[in-house]
């Protein structure tokens, strides 16, 4: 199957729903705030997309510090979404990547579904957002604070207002928990709720503790560990959703450092890709993963990044080793 | 407070740097790297962000550091040098670098110390390698005529850095070891009140332990001079894109925020600064109370 | 609280229900196999215990190779328990063991309870077996193939009859797999049914693929990921046990490397701690993380091993920041 | 098959060894490393696990290479030294060690080459990397009046090792590489049916790709030799206690059994290891058909 193609004759365009990209390699919630910090090494409106750190209606003072611990090829973060609430956003964040020729995909994240709900009606009507990614990792205060990503009922809940409020033509996407028995339950749960796309995957809950304090090291205790450490249980929760859920978009996320990871997790089902906490080791992560994931497609033959796209789904299905 | 487009670093470059000499000074380790276009952009107070592991490292988040000293390009390209302490395995790796080595860094970044507008007296005062990045502010100071008195603590000698260096670079410096093995005996805090009053301060600088900033910060106030701390919260991208490095700091609206210490900071107004609060989110912080969700 | 207090003064020995180890150190289930291979290298009997691979009723060939593929700090395994059967294991691999003046810890495996009640009573009534260690990471064949460790109700019946059918003073652990929504649940609930203690964690399941391929790397697909990476998955396991149901013995397990590692699981509430993916890296690992353990707790003034046993855990109810 | 006591390791050891000299060899890495105990231990198809990346590394499992040589302690202490192709990171991190760096080593590991009783004619046939065991085995083999023919084979020149050093060390010399850049161009079983047939070979000894182990087997076995080959499985722990580097071998028995190869190989009588099922789980293995669970 290999054959001599030229990287830049490599076709990037990704489909995510009514959403169609320039390439598929975002950055992911949380690791590029909303962008402006990261043009300093790269411009912006070469990625497919900008996903924003997730947003809520109010401001957030978030966790206390130490809100970090390096952990084996990962870390934990336990920031609380930090954030100054949704019209500081779009009075001021949202209109920077507009202006930058970015493609934003904007995350929010409520304590209630009447959060959610407001907040897919301010951005999901606001002209140039690309698609709305719903972050359902929060508790939600009206249920015992228990996190709607771990619950199937909750979970659609929060879908099927966000996609109800939400513009036609703006599709929406779920992010998914890992912390969960059966993640298969949870999407399908959500895409039947109105999900046009899924997110996979967040951080896992861990915790580190301080031998000099002999405690939690997080000010949160425990935090969500992200990074290459988490690269296999992410590719896993895309094998196994693109397997049960085949034609539904979802975008894979965790531990994704190199061109190499991204095209993993493209043959294993995923349409475009995020790229996290490789940012913090090296700003220009998203370019190069970009150009070496073009090189890698051509490398194995993809004259699409498209082709490429569940080709392991594909050939396990017809019991093919390729 | 600052404007966010301010605060939004813009200076920063990232390159492959090259180890040129990595030297044992007391406890601490005194690095020059080769890496361009670092030293033009840089301001005394920035800091650099090195990789650490090489290639296969499992430690994926940089190390912070000072910036010591800058030298634009010349024979080797440009340099960048940085002092720092063996601790954990990341300082560790960069103590065991050899001439050639590769390390890759990203820098400048973080705001600089604000300098003064007229000719004022300052004192700049460094805890362990905290001076490091004094040197080069004394010699802005000294380009503005702003008198520059340095005041170097440790808890002992081999724990100073650059005493020998500061007399060339201050008009004054005063050394302070806990342990008494050189200098005065105690904190950097016991000779600066009279210091101050002595030289007429205006300005103090400081950088070092968050608990010595506190303090100096207490001195200064009151006397009535103008603190500038740098300081070192723990940061896992050191760009402003993580929110991991925040503390609670005044705005000018009166205000307390979370604010990044890798781009609003590391340099700090010390009055500005909830010291105590530090590892908390105060009652009234802007946002605060938060609730669960990462 | 830190006092002069020499390594060698240190009392390691650990209560885990009725068996009371010389220390906190042992081998973890499939990483030693039965001990003999490590003997070479240092002598098991300096160790807490041995724990041995999980057996089952029947020989098992386990699953199609590769079974193993390297992940960042790392690595996925899809051994399938293969494995001589019990009879084989009662013949020869148990006697050596205790030739040895080792303690064995024997690891079961059952596809039903019945084959679950089998091994209990022939192991569970061996004398020198210190303990049983339940392992109910897998399918129940009699119940749509579902994990045991999944599910709280078939954890709990799965605990039941090997509790029934172990021989008093014998304890038995059950070992938890983290892929599910609520750890807490399921320990609840195998305590409730009669285990006497935990194992926290089993491996968290991932993927890999193979880009010369374009499959997944691992014959049997998914695998399970080990090693340092999940560090702070297992801590927060460990952490929130220990805090929901005070009392019960916890053991650790999951990317320990060190001493300081070591410590840190015995902070955050387990009264013992398994080696396993670093014997890989380390054939001498169990008997390194025993010394450094000693110095660990002497440097942090322990005079016992015991007194460390969920130090921060009280540190935190106490509201005390240390 | 071998009983349980003799497939269980005796004689490793884990010593960290210092790199003495790494050098090229064609496109592969000659690397030599101090490390006491390991010469005394070893007999010709032993192996080492190397560890890579050093004190801060992602990659935890260890490397396996055969042995090339030993020297037991002069005046550098012992030496051990394996030749190796740099693909991936692990061997890419080896082939950039430099003298004096150090890398971990345990260490002899597996089953060694089965030696003739009898004073028999041998060929010994070498894929690329593969022909650095044979060198120390037709000396062992030399020692007892064994005649050792060496079959090097190659896809090309580069990638053909230690032409010359057979030449001293068997003797005949063959070689193929699969482009003709040197010797007959064809596969190392081009000329082995004939080198047997002029030798009256009883045994073949073979070390390289599986392709290469299971094809020479072939031949030798429908020319009335026994065949000795030394497998590449992917390993986890190289020691016998993980269970990854299994393959279905045939029992004395008649039973097929998956088997480690770390243990009860590396070297494997190649008429009982089941070639074309490498990578399944045969009908009526010993314990198939297996059910889930990890
Ligand atoms: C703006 C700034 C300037 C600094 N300047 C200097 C300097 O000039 N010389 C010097 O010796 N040190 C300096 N430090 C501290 C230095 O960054 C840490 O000592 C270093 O990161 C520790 O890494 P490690 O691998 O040795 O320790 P580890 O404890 O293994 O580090 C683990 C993680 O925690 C972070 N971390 C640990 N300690 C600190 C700390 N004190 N501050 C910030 N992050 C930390 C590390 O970056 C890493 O991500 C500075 C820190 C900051 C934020
Ligand atoms: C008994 C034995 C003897 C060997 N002798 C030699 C030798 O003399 N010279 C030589 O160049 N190579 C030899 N190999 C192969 C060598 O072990 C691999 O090339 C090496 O492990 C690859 O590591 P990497 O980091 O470059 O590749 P990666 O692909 O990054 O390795 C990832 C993981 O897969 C394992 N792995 C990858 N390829 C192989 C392989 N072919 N065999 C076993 N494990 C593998 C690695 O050990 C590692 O755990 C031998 C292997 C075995 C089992
Ligand atoms: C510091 C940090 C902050 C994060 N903040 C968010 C967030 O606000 N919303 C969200 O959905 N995910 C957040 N995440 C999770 C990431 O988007 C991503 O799902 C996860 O880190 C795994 O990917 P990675 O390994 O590439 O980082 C955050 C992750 C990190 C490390
Ligand atoms: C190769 C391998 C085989 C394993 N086999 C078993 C097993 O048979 N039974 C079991 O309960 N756990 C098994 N485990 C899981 C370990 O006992 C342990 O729970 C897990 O690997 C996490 O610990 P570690 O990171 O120290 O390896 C196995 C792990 C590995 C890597
Ligand atoms: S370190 Fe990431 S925002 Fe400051
Ligand atoms: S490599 Fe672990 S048993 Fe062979």
């Amino acid at each position: 199957m290999v054959v001599a193609l030229r990287p830049a004759d490599v076709d990037l365009v990704t489909e995510l729903a009514d959403a169609s990209l320039a390439n598929p390699v975002m950055t992911a919630s949380g690791c590029a705030a909303s962008g402006q910090e990261l043009q300093q090494f790269f411009d912006v409106a070469e990625l497919g997309a900008v996903v924003t750190k997730s947003i809520m209606r109010d401001a957030r003072s978030g966790r206390a510090t130490p809100r970090m611990a390096e952990t084996p090829s990962g870390m934990l973060n336990s920031i609380g979404l930090q954030g100054p609430g949704i019209n500081a956003f779009l009075a001021r964040d949202l209109p920077w990547l507009l202006q930058h020729d970015a493609r934003p995909i904007v995350s929010i994240a409520g304590s209630s579904l009447g959060e959610y709900a407001e907040l897919a009606r301010r951005v999901g009507n606001t002209p140039g957002v690309a698609a709305i990614e719903v972050n359902i990792s929060c508790p939600n205060v009206e249920d015992r604070g228990l996190v709607f990503a771990c619950d199937p009922v909750q979970a659609g809940r929060v879908l099927s207002v966000v996609r109800r409020d939400t513009a036609r033509g703006v599709p929406v996407f779920a992010k998914l928990s890992p912390d969960v028995t059966s993640i298969v339950d949870i999407a399908r749960s959500v895409v039947e709720a109105g999900a046009d796309g899924l997110v996979l995957i967040n951080t896992l809950l861990g915790l580190d503790i301080d031998l000099a304090t002999m405690r939690p090291r997080l000010g949160g205790v425990t935090g969500g560990l992200s990074g290459p450490a988490i690269r296999p249980v992410a590719l896993r929760a895309v094998w196994q959703v693109a397997n049960a859920l085949p034609g539904i978009p979802l975008i894979g996320v965790g531990g994704i450092r190199t061109g190499v990871d991204a095209l993993e997790f493209l043959v294993a089902g995923a349409s475009a890709v995020q790229v996290g906490t490789a940012i913090f080791n090296d700003p220009h992560a998203p370019v190069r993963v970009l150009a070496e994931l073009r090189t890698e497609l051509a490398a194995h033959g993809f004259a699409r990044a498209r082709d490429a796209v569940g080709f392991a789904n594909r050939s396990a299905a017809r019991g093919v080793l390729v | 407070m600052v404007s966010t487009e301010a605060m939004v670093g813009r200076g920063a470059v990232q390159v492959d740097g090259e180890v040129l000499s990595n030297k044992r000074v007391g406890v601490y380790h005194h690095l020059t790297l080769v890496a361009d276009g670092i030293a033009e952009r840089t301001k005394p107070g920035n800091f650099v962000a090195l990789s650490v592991g090489g290639a296969t490292s499992a430690h994926l988040l940089r190390r912070a550091f000072s910036i010591y000293r800058v030298r634009p390009a010349g024979v080797y390209g440009g340099t960048v040098e940085v002092v720092f302490a063996a601790h954990g395995p990341g300082t560790q790796w960069l103590a065991d670098r050899q001439p050639h080595d590769a390390v890759n860094v990203v820098g400048p970044l973080g705001r600089p110390f604000a300098l003064p507008k007229e000719p004022v007296a300052c004192a700049l005062v460094g805890g362990g390698y905290g001076s490091a990045p004094l040197f080069a502010l004394a010699e802005k100071l000294r380009e503005r005529s702003c008198g520059a008195h340095m005041v170097l603590g440790a808890a002992t000698e081999s724990r100073l850095f650059g005493a020998l260096e500061a007399k060339r670079a201050a008009q004054s410096v005063t050394v302070t070891t806990e342990d008494g093995s050189v200098g005065i005996k105690g904190l950097v805090t016991d000779p600066l009140p009279g210091l101050i009053a002595r030289h007429s301060i205006d300005v103090v600088y400081s950088c070092g332990p968050m608990g010595m900033l506190s303090a100096v910060t207490r001195v200064a106030t009151a006397h009535g001079a103008w603190s500038q701390t740098a300081v070192e919260e723990s940061m896992a991208c050191g760009i402003g894109v993580c929110m991991t490095c925040v503390l609670p700091v005044i705005g000018d609206d009166g205000v307390t925020k979370m604010v990044r210490s890798c781009v609003e900071g590391p340099v700090f107004a010390g009055d500005k600064v909830r010291w105590d609060d530090i590892g908390t989110i105060p009652a009234g912080t802007f946002g605060a109370p938060g609730m669960g969700g990462h």
